[in-house]
């Protein structure tokens, strides 16, 4: 017994410091990302906006267990509001950090909007819903011609900046969006482990029994719908600073199941589930590259079959980014 | 400072399960509701939590109206139930299922939470303190990271005894608690209710078990088709004969089961010693 | 040496029959070409890549041409919508295209290196309402649209150009672009009384609607786009419902010249079926490859990039050059009339 | 040493069962003759409820054998169970509560009913009156005691040769547990054999004819039910901790 | 106008009757699994390509056909979708019986895009002409017109709406389905065959969207891989619109759609002077589901939850 505590010291801080330098070697990994092909690195751009948006999705669905088919809604607020801030469409052209907490405040806005009506409707009700929601979101931008250009769609978007720093290339972006995903991860994370993550967890598990204890369920889960509108808005900010064109097509039905998937297949609720899902579903097509037709069948039966062999998710709940910090650092 | 019930009344389209009840409750006193299966104990329940919507009548906490209040809000007032069919939390531990109810104490200041880790570590560990400190109470202690589900049935009516006490509440409605559990658990059950009691508290117990209701309970309500049959203590409730007819059953209806059982042993010709008693391990 | 051309398109989903089928003259020619030996001992290869119709899938296979420094010049962009968002990545890694995206807003947004070898909207929605006002008489239109980058665009055009000849919009209607179904819309449609009714959208809802108009009783003149010119619309609508459908494609009939006969009977040969709605013009690129080999200075992007946008020559449409914008300077266009099973040529210019 | 009975309807033997991963009988002996009334008893979780579904092939059975009327059933599926004669009434009644009454009967009589619906129905409404009176109710109408009738209306409708109900008192008022023991007799007597899983100790005894207790997944003890009702030390292995000693058959 | 009044209510009851034909299956799918098969606008697409393979090789080359070779092919078609949808049952959704709802949901989400590309593999993916076999005379009613295949999809859809209703609400079989759909672990220990309840289910199902898949291509003369996932996400809304899970209200909500589209299209702009154009038919249908969902949280005919019903949580 003793001895086991003795020799474990020495031990520890070995691997204290075999943690400390796997995790320099994941961060220098990261960071290196833009040295790669511009191909990959445009990948890996496409990969951190998912994450970025199934983070947000998950605190609705994930946290608050409310089946959100419309969050696409949030992220083409995000992307018009700065896509007609910051071009010459109306000639206004307000740099990226000013366009940041407009669209968060306008995608939370969106949030509640569309949190309001829903609150009543459970499960595959809300569900509906919510898609009807994204729905009529689209077809407005699509319509608002005089607005959004309609089906047009809004070109030659201003190049970003941020503090002087261009965000142009996809290896800028890509810096941009790891530090966003980053903090955002840190904040649905803290989100998760406060109380207000287990007054949604309760919300999800007895909704009425978590009235019965006090919480407040409307205002709960506007709260979650506003949060995640929020990330959905300031990634969809992001990808028109980076595509530098927006038009209707990119927020469609499909690209809101698309992220339920993601959540779903990585582990729903779990935040190292978002990027295991994300990774699934965005990577594997690139891989099938050249098989046409075929790419979208091996997906499908891909998705069929992780579904079976893991109805949980790939990555199991309990391991959190804690665990995982934990794991490294002492064993 | 107690609470009110005036022509209560709560009726399904045509079937009206509570019909103009009006009584009082104070606070320092255990009152016990019983009445046949159907009376509407559990509606009558449902209906202070809030869980029911009131269809006439009133129902006062302190001169303050209840009905008509949404749940979260009743609960805040300090009402706190628990159900007739156990409703946790099931994948939270049990630990987070108490944490949780102290959230609209904290959701004030949810963001300083969020934002700033070392207010977060330091109302965690005070939530947990709180919160360990009744689960040691209910000997549930050793499961506090268990997910809620895993429990046994008797630990899980435990739990949501717990979960009720959080925040002390001034109404404690528990419907059934006994349900499921043996004569030994009950009588557990009943030593750790009567610690309960609080001068400041109000306690409402519905329960079929007998022997928790009367060694427990102050005063008794009896419920019959929803209506208000007969009130009193213990003693007269059991004295009553239309008590007897209409819930508790008559010494007759034992003798019957008992007469009924011999006779059937008799037709079968089985003595008392066809298979001997073995003791295992 | 060898270059490499990177081609995009629809290769999968709905659209992948016209990505595939304009692919496929584009090969042919360079297979030919290599077959011969090449262009001045240059040769050509091709990488070939499904952009799904879809912007954002778009970008990364244009990112994945750029990246690969083989590829000197991009056939790329089927869908005007893909092409918004993938010009500007061609453009900073300065790989020339020869795009096929017929927006006209395409060519006014400063783009130095892209081409357009193939008539814009402007042409094929002027065309068919001068048609509509002359020929046909016709004094009143309704536009209908699917709310599309391409179906908007060319069917307002298609409005200016009729109201600026004489003719007057008696309303302007939009369907979805996934609908199948367009009674309600014509019941609307057929208590206007229309002379002309203009559909900006693509197959296969230039057939329903052409049948349904027929069930209807609807019974103005229907006119469609470039979308229209393949005998699916003819199968899908029934023969009896598109009878005197006007379409105007940018593509010459396919006996309209020897050169044009020649190539649909190689293209039978090769792939064992009727070339496409665009095979020729995957054909004509090949023709303005070979040209651009032969003048450019050297095989790099820039070179390649110079030549292309000063080149002369002349193809299976006729001659082509390009302006300072990209596009063509004389880009022929064509409307056709469906007559019994067959498209009939009843304009040009 | 079970000599005198003829030969057991159903026969356990050696079983141990769980649910998923976990296991939470282990090494289960027993036995019910034709027309008996076998009482198994024992504290929360001692695993009674993962007894009878085991029997009816819910749970999972990981060791030893199950025989029913002359036939293995360990394994089985419940539906194949069930057919055999076995009808199993489980704990919290689980009624469909969006069908009327009567349509709950129906749905009992699919699974297995053999003679004509309408004789086996007017036997369960002579049975329960009231199930009649309420018949086209929604069964989510149905106060708890009503229930509970209609839960063993629809195993009888199965015409079962052994009837295993769990904890039918749960939750009734005391005067109507009275009425289900009576109704627990009047089956037996109809010739039906039963299997009852009961916390009402006193009353299970009373009506019983042989039992059985379990804790924490292992029989304790066994006998004919008075004698276990007399037994002095009844409270204690009740309550008692499971002890180490693995054998069963001393 | 009255004439264009009565022609919009002919088509609006065409387009009625196929989301509701489609929206039956889905309802009775969640009736019994409460899942929300996203696969079953595919049973539809498949209905119409198995008609087209079934005639292509009854008669080659479609010439000269017999009632009795057409109602062959369309009575096999119909069978082969149903046999496709058991058997998708049996291989994608069984497994995850036991998993959250989520999970065979987003199962059939993957079936769908496997169905849909495997079609576009073996069939191509443009879309297809669909010969007409119905003779489609036009007769003119009240004003309107209307044609022989459309009063056949509404005869049709009404017919099999009637038959399912009876079937489920007046029979043994009914109680059976409902029972299963209720709790299969009930069911279960009541001697239920559960597998054979939902191989049931998931029989009908198909079989219904095929029978609406065939009709709708012989009116439209056409079928495309894809054709599934407008018409299915229409017909989704339809049963939610009338209460998932209740047969009338799948009737009720398809029709219901189809009115809401139409007024949509013709009644919209004419309302609002132009001003709001057809292109606004579909929010105009979503926020008309949205207001009446606020009212009738379960749909217009679905059994509202009570907020105290009980959850079993342990399934024994
Ligand atoms: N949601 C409901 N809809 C319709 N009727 C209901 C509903 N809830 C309860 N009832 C009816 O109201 C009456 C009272 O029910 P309640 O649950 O209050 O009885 P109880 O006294 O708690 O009985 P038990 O002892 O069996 O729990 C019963 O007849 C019951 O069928
Ligand atoms: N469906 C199930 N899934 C997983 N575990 C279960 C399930 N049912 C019971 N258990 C576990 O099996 C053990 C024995 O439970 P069981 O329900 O058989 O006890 P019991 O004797 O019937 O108790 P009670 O008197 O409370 O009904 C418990 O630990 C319980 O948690
Ligand atoms: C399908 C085609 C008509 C596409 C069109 N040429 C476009 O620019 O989008
Ligand atoms: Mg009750
Ligand atoms: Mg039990």
């Amino acid at each position: 017994m003793s001895d086991q505590v003795l020799s474990a010291v020495p031990a520890r801080r070995a691997s204290r410091v075999l943690g400390l330098l796997m995790l320099l070697g994941a961060g220098a990994a990261l960071l290196a990302v833009p040295l790669l092909p511009n191909y990959y690195v445009r990948i890996a751009d496409s990969l951190l906006i998912y994450i970025l948006l199934g983070m947000g999705l998950n605190i609705v669905i994930g946290y608050a267990g409310l089946l959100d088919l419309g969050f696409v809604a949030f992220y083409a607020v995000g992307a018009y509001t700065y896509a007609l801030l910051a071009s010459p469409h109306f000639g206004l052209h307000l740099p990226l950090i000013l366009i940041l907490p407009i669209s968060a405040a306008l995608g939370a806005l969106a949030g509640i909007l569309l949190g309001i009506p829903v609150l009543r409707l459970r499960g595959d009700y809300l569900a509906i819903v919510t898609l009807g929601f994204g729905e009529i979101i689209r077809v407005l931008i699509n319509n608002a011609d005089r607005v959004t250009n309609g089906p047009q769609g809004i070109t030659r978007l201003d190049k970003a900046s941020l503090f002087g720093l261009p965000l142009a290339t996809p290896g800028e972006i890509y810096l941009l969006l790891l530090a966003t995903c980053l903090l955002t991860g840190i904040l649905v994370w803290r989100l998760e482990k406060s109380i207000i993550g287990k007054a949604w967890a309760a919300i999800r598990e007895d909704q009425d029994a978590a009235r019965g204890i006090g919480i407040d369920t409307v205002r709960a889960k506007l709260a979650a719908f506003a949060i995640s509108a929020m990330i959905g808005a300031i990634t969809g900010s992001i990808f028109s600073a980076f595509q530098r064109f927006v038009s209707p097509e990119s927020f469609t039905f499909q690209e809101s199941v698309l992220i339920v998937l993601m959540i779903v297949i990585g582990g729903i609720g779990n935040i190292l589930g978002v990027i295991a899902g994300a990774a699934v579903l965005l990577v594997l097509p690139e891989l099938l590259r050249g098989f046409d037709e075929w790419r979208i069948l091996v997906l499908g039966l891909t998705m069929i079959v992780l579904i079976i062999v893991r109805p949980q998710g790939l990555v199991p709940r309990s391991l959190s980014p804690e665990r995982l910090l934990g794991a490294l650092f002492s064993r | 400072m107690s609470l009110v019930f005036r022509d209560l009344t709560k009726s399904y389209g045509k079937l009206v399960a509570i019909d103009a009840v009006s009584a009082r409750f104070e606070p320092g006193l255990v009152y016990g509701v019983i009445g046949p299966n159907g009376a509407g104990k559990s509606t009558l329940i449902n209906m202070t939590a809030g869980s029911y919507a009131v269809s006439s009548g009133t129902i006062e906490l302190d001169g303050r109206r209840l009905d008509g209040r949404k749940k979260h809000e009743i609960s805040l007032a300090g009402v706190s139930r628990t159900y007739q069919n156990i409703r946790l939390f099931d994948q939270m531990t049990v630990l987070e299922n108490l944490e949780v109810c102290l959230y609209p104490l904290d959701a004030p200041r949810i963001w300083q939470e969020v934002f700033w880790p070392p207010h977060a570590r330091r109302r965690g560990a005070e939530r947990r303190r709180i919160c360990e400190a009744l689960l040691a109470d209910f000997e549930l202690l050793p499961h506090a990271d268990k997910a809620a589900a895993s429990l046994s049935y008797g630990r899980q009516r435990m739990l949501e005894i717990a979960r009720a006490l959080m925040r002390g509440p001034r109404v404690l409605l528990l419907d059934e608690p006994a349900a499921g559990l043996n004569h030994a658990e009950t009588e557990d059950l009943t030593d750790r209710l009567r610690r309960l009691r609080d001068p400041e508290r109000i306690m409402i117990v519905v329960e079929h078990d007998m022997d928790l209701v009367m060694s427990l309970c102050d005063r008794i309500l009896v419920l019959h088709h929803g209506k208000l049959l007969f009130e009193g203590t213990p003693a007269e409730v059991q004295a009553d004969a239309a008590v007897q007819q209409a819930y508790l059953g008559t010494h007759d209806d034992l003798d019957e089961i008992r007469a009924a059982a011999e006779d059937r042993r008799r037709q079968r010709g089985l003595g008392p010693d066809e298979r001997p008693v073995r003791h295992h391990a | 040496g060898e270059i490499t051309i990177g081609m995009t398109g629809p290769l999968s989903g709905p659209q992948a029959f016209f990505g595939t089928t304009w692919h496929n003259g584009f090969k042919l020619y360079v297979d030919g070409l290599n077959a011969a030996g090449g262009v001045n001992g240059t040769t050509v290869a091709y990488e070939q890549e499904d952009d799904k119709a879809d912007p954002r899938e778009g970008t990364l296979v244009a990112q994945k041409l750029c990246d690969n420094e083989a590829v000197v010049l991009g056939l790329v962009n089927f869908n005007s919508g893909v092409a918004q968002s993938t010009l500007p990545i061609y453009e900073d890694c300065g790989l020339p295209t020869m795009s096929f995206a017929s927006n006209p807003k395409l060519t006014q947004q400063g783009y130095k290196l892209m081409v357009r070898p193939v008539a814009n909207d402007n042409a094929g929605a002027l065309l068919p309402a001068q048609y509509a006002l002359k020929t046909l008489g016709a004094k009143t239109a309704v536009v209908v649209n699917d709310k599309q980058v391409f179906g908007q665009g060319i069917s307002e055009i298609f409005a200016d150009n009729f109201k600026k000849g004489g003719g007057e919009v008696l309303s302007t209607v939009a369907v979805n672009p996934t609908d199948l179904d367009f009674t309600a819309v014509l019941t609307q449609i057929k208590t206007q009384k229309p002379d002309v009714i203009y559909l900006g959208a693509v197959m296969p809802q230039l057939a329903l609607f052409a049948r349904q108009m027929k069930d209807q009783g609807v019974s103005a003149r229907l006119i469609v786009p470039d979308g229209g010119y393949t005998p699916e619309l003819i199968q899908q609508a029934g023969e009896a419902n598109v009878q005197g459908v006007i379409t105007a494609i940018q593509v010459p009939p396919m006996d309209a010249s020897p050169a044009i006969k020649a190539f649909g009977e190689a293209y039978k040969a090769k792939y064992g079926e009727e070339a496409g709605p665009y095979s020729i013009y995957g054909y004509v690129q090949g023709q303005i490859l070979e040209q651009v080999l032969k003048t450019t200075k050297g095989l790099t992007r820039e070179d390649m990039a110079a030549a292309l946008h000063a080149v002369k020559v002349d193809t299976a449409v006729g001659t082509l050059e390009f302006d300072a914008t990209g596009e063509l300077k004389v880009a022929p266009s064509y409307l056709y009339e469906v007559d019994g099973k067959t498209f009939k040529l009843v304009g040009s210019m | 040493m079970t000599s005198t009975r003829s030969g057991p309807l159903l026969k356990i033997d050696g079983v141990s069962a769980g649910w998923g991963r976990t296991s939470v009988l282990s090494d289960i002996t027993l036995e019910v003759a034709p027309g008996e009334i076998v009482v198994v008893l024992g504290p929360n979780g001692a695993g009674k409820t993962t007894l009878l579904n085991a029997i009816s092939g819910v749970a999972r059975v990981t060791a030893g054998r199950i025989q029913f009327d002359g036939a293995e059933i360990t394994g089985q599926r419940p539906e194949a169970v069930i057919r055999r004669g076995l009808a199993h009434c489980p704990e919290g009644r689980h009624i469909f509560q969006r069908l009327s009454v009567e349509e709950n009967l129906v749905a009992a009589h699919i699974g297995r009913g053999s003679r004509g619906f309408e004789a086996l129905r007017e036997e369960v409404y002579t049975l329960f009156p009231v199930l009649k009176e309420r018949r086209n109710l929604p069964a989510s109408r149905m106060s708890g005691g009503q229930q509970q009738m209609l839960a063993i209306g629809r195993a009888i409708m199965a015409e079962p040769k052994l009837l295993m109900l769990d904890e039918p008192s749960l939750g009734l008022a005391p005067k109507i547990i009275h009425q289900i023991f009576r109704i627990v007799l009047d089956l037996s007597r109809a010739g039906i054999a039963i299997l009852l899983v009961e916390q009402n100790v006193q009353l299970a005894l009373e009506c019983g004819d042989y039992a059985y207790l379990l804790n924490a997944g292992r029989l304790r003890l066994e006998g004919p039910a008075r004698g276990v009702a007399a037994q002095p030390d009844l409270g204690e292995l009740y309550l008692g901790q499971p002890s180490a000693a693995p054998a069963l058959h001393a | 106008m009255l004439g264009t009044v009565v022609q919009q209510i002919f088509n609006a009851l065409t387009i009625g009757a196929i989301y509701a034909l489609i929206a039956l299956g889905y309802t009775m799918v969640y009736g019994v699994l409460r899942m929300i098969n996203f696969a079953h606008g595919e049973m539809f697409m498949l209905g119409a390509y198995a008609a087209f393979a079934g005639l292509a090789l009854l008669a080659p080359g479609l010439g000269g056909l017999g009632a009795f070779v057409l109602a062959l092919a369309f009575f096999a078609a119909v069978l082969v979708v149903g046999g496709v949808g058991v058997g998708i049952e049996k291989l994608a959704y069984k497994p995850l019986r036991a998993s959250s709802r989520l999970a065979p949901m987003l199962s059939s989400l993957g079936v769908s895009l496997v169905l849909q590309t495997a079609i576009q593999i073996l069939a191509g993916p443009q879309p297809q002409a669909f010969p007409s076999f119905f003779p489609n005379l036009r007769i003119e009613l009240l004003g309107g017109s209307i044609t022989t295949v459309q009063i056949g999809i509404i005869l049709a859809a009404v017919l099999l709406m009637l038959a399912l209703n009876t079937l489920v609400n007046r029979t043994r079989m009914g109680v059976l389905v409902r029972a299963v759909s209720e709790s299969r672990a009930t069911a279960q220990l009541l001697g239920i065959n559960v597998n054979g309840a939902i191989s049931l289910i998931f029989f009908l199902g198909p079989v219904l969207g095929a029978a609406g898949g065939i009709l709708y291509s012989s009116y439209y003369g056409i079928m495309t891989p894809t054709m599934g996932v407008v018409v299915g996400l229409k017909a989704f809304t339809a049963a939610i619109l009338g209460g998932i899970g209740s047969i009338p209200g799948a009737m009720l909500g398809g029709f219901l759609l189809a009115a809401i589209e139409v007024a949509g299209t013709a009644i919209l702009p004419a309302v609002t002077n132009g001003v709001i154009g057809s292109e606004y038919r579909d929010v105009f249908a979503f926020a008309v589901l949205i207001a009446v969902l606020l009212f009738r949280p379960a749909g217009i005919l679905g059994q509202p939850v009570s907020e105290e019903t009980m959850v079993y949580k342990r399934e024994f």
